[in-house]
């Protein structure tokens, strides 16, 4: 299966070209290009996974292949570093879910950036990240994972601030690199330590359930907890960093400044849910040996998602509201990981992470690029200013509503499923834990169907020149999307993608599954009934909440306790005093040397007065001084 | 006379080629065969060293050469090459070339800078160049004169109080290294200053720590360790831009490889003894420098501590005594010699059109200038350690081979060393942020030139050679190990 | 007899006017203290039975450059004018010195000069003898030096004139 | 003292005698140069200190080896040489004299760096 390698080298060959041709060539033919490669990377993605799971199985289980796999840097030692391309059932699965999404978001893009300056550099960065993600998920070891971690942060970071003119955005890549570059400091010394003891960076070696090569981490302990707990823990902080896990979530809703198919692609369908993924891709060693830390994953899980899903409910710009909805989403897979046992049913919560992770790819794309054939046609991410569309905008409309139901868990739709499982085993966890969740889906069915009635119904605006349905390139994909989104969740994934690889049905658990759906229409009946016609019971409901829907609408001001964190420690009171110690302490030492060695040089010129007398007499009294020395000693 | 020394012959032939000339345009067609020259010799060095190792010659130093100089004091030149050399001679060659073409529109007296220019280049190829301790430091000394007068004459801002600081400080550093010299020279009997030979013999304990701290401070001084650093941001940047790229991308790297050839690898035993001073200082020099460079409001003043945290990582992997870590640090060498030269072009093309290096004077440049734009941001980006960039293959050699390391105080302080990969993100991303992106502050900034074609050359050719070391890094570090290979021995305890 | 009377003479001569000459303060006077001096000098030379020195000592010392210096002292200083006495500081510090090299010197040829002389009683030294050792190349001769100081004195000649020459 | 107030009686002029006039002569020199102000004070305390050189050379030579004349020669050729260095000294007396309008050994310190007077 070598030919896995183009999956990779075509879109870096797309990015080397277009970035360099730049501007030489003209923007319909770079977007054709782009386009071009990733249908061809697409297509092979298909095929290797049509390949993959047809061959693959030996035994019932489902077998790593690593197809290709080179020594990248040799240390001395046991370690190296490898690039290589691993096909297992959750890398493939990525690779179906990245090329399917990307390609949408070119063909999409096609239309949405038509007539932007720098649309070449667009599609170049589009390439180096799809490039940098579909390496980040056939990684054979820890260390190529993390390079291509680096390379999507920033392929992410030239996206979003790619309206470099502006500066929020601007600001927003900046923000968006650094907290996911503070977390990967995490990662990298997770991987160091982890390496330190396992001498690998090899997932095949360290998912191999060998618990020899653990053993010389055993029984060495930090504070409390055992090294290989911390190593893991800093590996999840780099996850959390990249899947806006609070605390680190910061930057995700920022980043929506980036153009809205970036943030299909990027902030919504592959690279957030990178995090997720490495959590699965080490998932033996977490179940196995680090169950603490899959625990602390669960619970931040699930907090990251209550939280964001409230927040959501407050926010006013579409993409935002979106973007607090991937947070929540994420949080759900997080849990769903952190829940899960290794193998058979007790890995439910593996199986239906993955499937929530595949299922929410397609119809959190498809929001997003919904939203943006929306601010498409009404050039506003404001809430306020939307209205009525449904009547401009069928085909928009009508997918859109597949993304809200299939998100709400709505039977059949492909959310309903995937969630169902995820609620299922973390039934299975705790109960407390599972009526969390459920509250949170309904949560979530809310704030998305307030966003749905807010710009579909309520009360129709007035505008400049009235909004028309988007162009082909953008409903084709859209429609696309919708199909996935509807059926998606008839996969039987648990055939497919399981913790240990041995394929199993889980019994569908009917009472939590219809009480879901109960929970889900209530949430769509309550958002109906508050925002389908403009209304005052929004306001009295947020005025009833007063404190709490104002910490709410502020993101409960996490962005001003980092903006006070960063301003005031790091910069006014580690730079600065940094800065000011070196200018005035260590350089002024250097120069108050210099200076007194000019004042003893002045103080010793005094001696040379210049008078020959005086001269004389020094001259005088030494030869007399030295003969009588001579003389009489 | 060994076929090495044309790296010396060709800049010393270049000054007298130079005394003739009597016009800009014989300037530099002579200052540019020159230094191409000197690249494609550096280039087939490489070449014909790893011919000869693949047939099988396993000296330790290739090419090898001697010549009595003064038989009195054993003074001989010595040159020879391994691994390491080779691969500073092409980073030396590398600079010089793009630095010689930076300089191309020079404004005032082309002729005495390109001589003095050269003249500076000869000495730090005959400093990598030379196995024997009188030749290296002579060559040290050779290297450090010229920068006085290319700072103090050609040189911006406060030049002359620049130019006479890192001198006097140079020279402060080439006096401890003197000293370490004649203490190996005469406690081994007095024999030979050849390093190959000395490496055989052994000093006595407590003189091998003290010439251990005298040679490594020295050679810490002119490789900017804290708290020895302070000529770095004020010589930067006086010092015109070739000459501030040469300091940043060559002489920082001489200071570096004296304290490995000389005070490492002759002295193994004092630098045990001593590795945890230096190692502190060290560690505590990359995110001091990360710090100091988020502090400062100019733009080559933010590069210059950029550069002293750098230059910290390569003190660190020196004293974690690992071939991991020491091939990190010769990677991080080469790699911080490309990157900083880079960005000192950059900074040195944008000054020369906007005529402010401060940030907050500057913004929106991108759109004036795309191409200047993207070669900065490719800077900042390598320097900040990004995949497929040289930076985040030396930054990570040197990371993985110091957590190897079995001592708590190493693993501690590569941990707390990790952490300038965060605070350099900071400031090269604000840098970026303010200069490249965002509105433009002043109007007359829309009518300033893009990159000329001698300046677009600097810049691929840079470019280039920090993407060759990040993607193809075996490359680089096999010739690296093959350098480090018969010296490891004795270090690794 | 008559010998040592001269020369007690001469000593308290050239003691009582060394001492003048450096402490007067009018340059014409101390200028005159310093030709007794040199006249007494001479008179030293005589006793020692070197005649042709002491012709050499007047002609050159006593003619010539009292000459020189009584016209430097006209040329600069107005007739009758005193020089203002030097700080006391300064004097009492230069005899601090000599009092104490005269002690110390003293103390010296005092303590070790034990008459290993002979002084010969020859009247006088031939001057042709003087001549031929003066013009001659061999051992103990001094053509070279004599030549040496000739081309010395062309050169202060020449040196003196281009110093002194108004411009 | 006891040995010179001998020597008065037994006929022969001592060595001591002669020599310690020059040293009277020699220190009265000393006490010139440095504690006079005006350059031809310091000149003339420079004769004396050569005369009294000079009486040394002739005395040494006449009562330690009275068969040699290299006391003898070196005396007359100093006399040759102070008379020069008399000569150009005192072309140099009246070119300062006419460039200062004075002949003082303080007011000669144009060589030196003017600040380091600032600062006295």
């Amino acid at each position: 299966m070598q030919y896995t390698l183009l999956i990779l080298l075509l879109p870096l060959l797309s990015f080397v070209v277009l970035g360099l041709m730049d501007t030489k060539w003209k923007a319909r033919v770079a977007g054709s290009v782009g386009t071009l490669v990733l249908s061809v990377v697409a297509a092979l993605s298909y095929y290797t996974a049509w390949a993959y799971f047809s061959t693959a199985n030996v035994g019932g289980i489902y077998q790593k292949i690593v197809p290709l796999q080179t020594v990248w840097m040799q240390f001395s030692g046991q370690l190296h570093i490898d690039l290589g391309i691993l096909l297992d059932p959750i890398s493939v699965m990525m690779l179906v879910v990245i090329s399917t999404v990307s390609l949408m978001v070119h063909i999409y893009s096609l239309a949405y950036m038509k007539g932007e300056k720098g649309f070449e550099r667009y599609y170049a960065f589009l390439s180096l990240f799809t490039f940098s993600m579909l390496g980040l998920v056939v990684a054979t070891n820890i260390f190529q994972m993390y390079i291509f971690w680096e390379l999507v942060g920033v392929s992410s970071y030239l996206l979003i601030g790619f309206y470099y003119t502006k500066p929020e955005a601007v600001a927003a890549s900046k923000k968006a690199f650094i907290v996911t570059r503070f977390a990967d400091l995490g990662f990298l010394i997770g991987i160091l330590i982890l390496s330190f003891y396992t001498q690998t960076f090899d997932f095949g070696v360290l998912n191999s359930g060998n618990a020899g090569i653990f053993a010389s981490a055993s029984g060495v302990t930090f504070m409390g907890a055992s090294v290989l707990s911390w190593a893991m823990a800093l590996i999840f902080i780099g996850g959390a960093g990249k899947s806006a896990m609070f605390p680190l979530h910061i930057w995700l809703p920022d980043a929506m400044e980036g153009p809205t198919p970036v943030s299909a692609l990027i902030h919504a369908a592959t690279m957030v849910v990178a995090g997720v993924y490495l959590v699965a891709r080490l998932f033996p060693v977490y179940v196995t040996y680090t169950p603490d830390v899959l625990h602390g994953i669960a619970y931040v899980g699930a907090f990251t998602s209550l939280f964001a899903a409230v927040i959501a409910c407050t926010q006013t710009d579409i993409k935002r509201v979106l973007a607090f909805s991937t947070i929540s989403q994420i949080g759900y897979m997080m849990v769903g990981l952190g829940v899960s046992g290794y193998g058979g049913h007790e890995g439910t919560g593996y199986m239906a992470s993955m499937f929530h992770l595949f299922t929410h790819a397609m119809f959190k794309a498809l929001l997003f690029l919904g939203a943006g054939s929306v601010i498409h046609a009404v050039h506003s991410n404001e809430m306020q200013k939307m209205g009525g569309l449904r009547k401009y905008m069928p085909v928009t409309h009508l997918v859109f509503l597949i993304g809200c139901l299939a998100i709400a868990g709505i039977f059949p739709l492909s959310g309903f499923f995937s969630k169902d499982e995820i609620l299922a085993a973390t039934y299975m966890y705790s109960t407390g834990l599972g009526i969390g969740m459920s509250f949170i889906a309904g949560l979530t069915a809310f704030y998305m169907f307030r966003l749905y009635f807010n710009i579909f119904w309520g009360k129709e605006n007035s505008y400049e020149h009235s909004p028309h349905e988007s162009p082909l390139a953008m409903t084709i994909p859209l429609v696309v999307l919708a199909f996935f989104s509807f059926f998606g969740g008839l996969i039987p994934f648990g055939k497919f993608v399981t913790s240990d690889g041995a394929a199993y049905t889980g019994e569908t658990n009917y009472v939590l599954a219809i009480v879901s759906v109960l929970i889900g229409i209530t949430g769509i009946l309550l958002a109906a009934a508050m925002y389908r016609k403009k209304t005052m019971l929004p306001d009295r409901v947020s005025q009833s909440l007063g404190f709490i829907y104002q910490l709410a609408r502020n993101k409960f001001y996490v962005d001003e306790l980092y903006l006070f964190i960063t301003k005031n420690v790091f910069f006014k009171g580690m730079a600065s005093p940094v800065s000011w110690y070196d200018r005035h302490v260590v350089n002024g030492s250097v120069n108050g040397l210099a200076v007194v060695t000019q004042w003893v040089s002045v103080k010793i010129k005094g001696i040379q007065t210049g008078k020959v007398q005086q001269y004389a007499w020094v001259f005088l009294l030494g030869t007399l001084l030295m003969a009588f020395l001579i003389l009489f000693l | 006379m060994s076929p090495l020394l044309i790296f010396v012959l060709i800049p010393l032939l270049m000054m007298i080629a130079l005394f003739f000339t009597n016009n800009r345009k014989q300037v530099n067609l002579i200052s540019l065969s020159g230094s191409l020259l000197l690249l494609l010799s550096a280039i087939a060095l490489v070449v014909l060293f790893w011919r000869e190792r693949t047939a099988g010659n396993t000296a330790q130093m290739l090419f090898a050469a001697d010549t009595v100089w003064y038989r009195e004091f054993n003074i001989h030149i010595a040159t020879g090459v391994d691994g390491i050399s080779v691969l500073m001679v092409l980073l030396s060659a590398i600079i010089v070339f793009t630095a010689s073409l930076v300089s191309w529109r020079i404004e005032s007296m082309p002729k005495e800078f390109y001589t003095w220019f050269s003249f500076l280049a000869a000495g730090a190829f005959g400093f990598f160049i030379s196995i024997d301790l009188f030749t290296m430091f002579f060559f040290l000394e050779m290297s450090v004169v010229p920068k006085f007068l290319l700072i103090g004459v050609w040189g911006s801002g406060r030049k002359d109080y620049s130019a006479m600081k890192l001198v006097l400080m140079l020279m402060g550093g080439s006096v401890l290294v003197l000293t370490g010299i004649l203490g190996i020279y005469y406690l081994t009997g007095a024999e030979t200053l050849n390093i190959v030979e000395l490496a055989h013999k052994n000093i006595e304990q407590p003189a091998q720590s003290i010439l251990f701290a005298l040679l490594f401070t020295g050679f810490g001084i002119i490789g900017a360790l804290f708290p020895f650093h302070v000529w770095v941001p004020d010589g930067h940047s006086s010092a015109p831009t070739s000459v501030s790229m040469f300091l940043s991308g060559i002489s920082m790297k001489l200071g570096a490889y004296g304290a490995f050839r000389v005070a490492i690898c002759l002295l193994p035993e004092g630098a045990h003894q001593l590795a945890w001073i230096f190692l502190i200082l060290s560690g505590f020099s990359v995110v001091y420098g990360a710090f100091a460079a988020l502090g400062q409001s100019d733009l080559k003043y933010i590069n210059a501590y950029a550069s002293i945290s750098h230059c910290g990582l390569m003190f660190f992997a020196f004293l974690i005594f690992n071939e991991t870590a020491l091939t990190g640090a010769f990677l991080q060498m080469i790699s911080h010699g490309l990157i900083t030269a880079l960005f000192f072009a950059c900074i040195g093309m944008i000054y020369s059109r906007t005529h402010t290096r401060l940030v907050s004077e500057m913004g929106g440049l991108m759109k004036v200038m795309p191409f200047i734009g993207v070669g900065f941001i490719i800077a900042g980006l390598a320097s900040l350690g990004l995949p497929g960039f040289s930076g985040f293959v030396a930054e990570m050699t040197i990371f993985i081979g110091a957590f190897q390391n079995s001592g708590e105080l190493q693993r501690w302080f590569t941990i707390f060393a990790t952490a300038s990969i965060v605070i350099t993100a900071v400031y090269i991303l604000r840098v970026v942020g303010k200069v490249l992106y965002g509105k433009q502050e002043h109007q007359a900034y829309d009518s300033l030139a893009d990159a000329y074609w001698w300046e677009r050359v600097t810049m691929i050719t840079l470019i280039a050679a920090v993407v060759l070391v990040g993607t193809m890094p075996s490359w680089f570090s096999n010739m690296i190990q093959d350098g480090l290979a018969p010296l490891v021995a004795g270090l690794v305890k | 007899m008559a010998e040592q009377i001269i020369f007690y003479i001469l000593a308290a001569i050239i003691a009582v006017f060394s001492v003048m000459a450096v402490t007067s303060t009018r340059l014409i006077r101390s200028a005159l203290y310093l030709l007794f001096v040199l006249l007494a000098t001479a008179g030293l030379y005589l006793l020692l039975g070197y005649h042709y020195l002491f012709a050499v000592q007047t002609a050159v010392y006593a003619g010539g450059i009292m000459v020189l210096f009584i016209f430097a002292i006209l040329l600069t200083q107005k007739p009758g004018e005193r020089i203002t006495p030097e700080p006391l500081k300064q004097r009492v510090l230069a005899i601090v010195l000599s009092v104490a090299g005269i002690a110390f010197c003293g103390h010296i040829v005092y303590y070790n000069f034990n008459r290993v002389y002979s002084f010969v009683k020859e009247a006088e030294l031939p001057t042709k003898q003087l001549g031929m050792t003066l013009m001659g190349t061999e051992k103990f001769q001094y053509l070279l030096p004599f030549e040496s100081i000739s081309i010395l004195l062309l050169a202060c000649i020449v040196g003196a004139i281009m110093i002194a020459r108004k411009r | 003292m006891g040995s010179i107030l001998e020597n008065f009686t037994s006929g022969i002029i001592p060595m001591e005698a002669y020599i310690f006039v020059s040293f009277i002569m020699f220190f009265s020199g000393i006490y010139g140069f440095l504690s006079r102000k005006s350059l031809l004070m310091v000149l003339i305390s420079i004769e004396l200190i050569l005369n009294s050189a000079d009486i040394n050379f002739a005395v040494f030579n006449r009562y330690l080896y009275p068969e040699h004349f290299e006391g003898f020669f070196f005396a007359m050729f100093t006399i040759a040489i102070s008379a020069c260095e008399t000569a150009v000294a005192i072309a140099i007396v009246i070119n300062i004299y006419r460039n200062l309008n004075n002949v003082e050994v303080d007011s000669l310190d144009e060589l030196k760096e003017p600040e380091a007077s600032d600062e006295k």
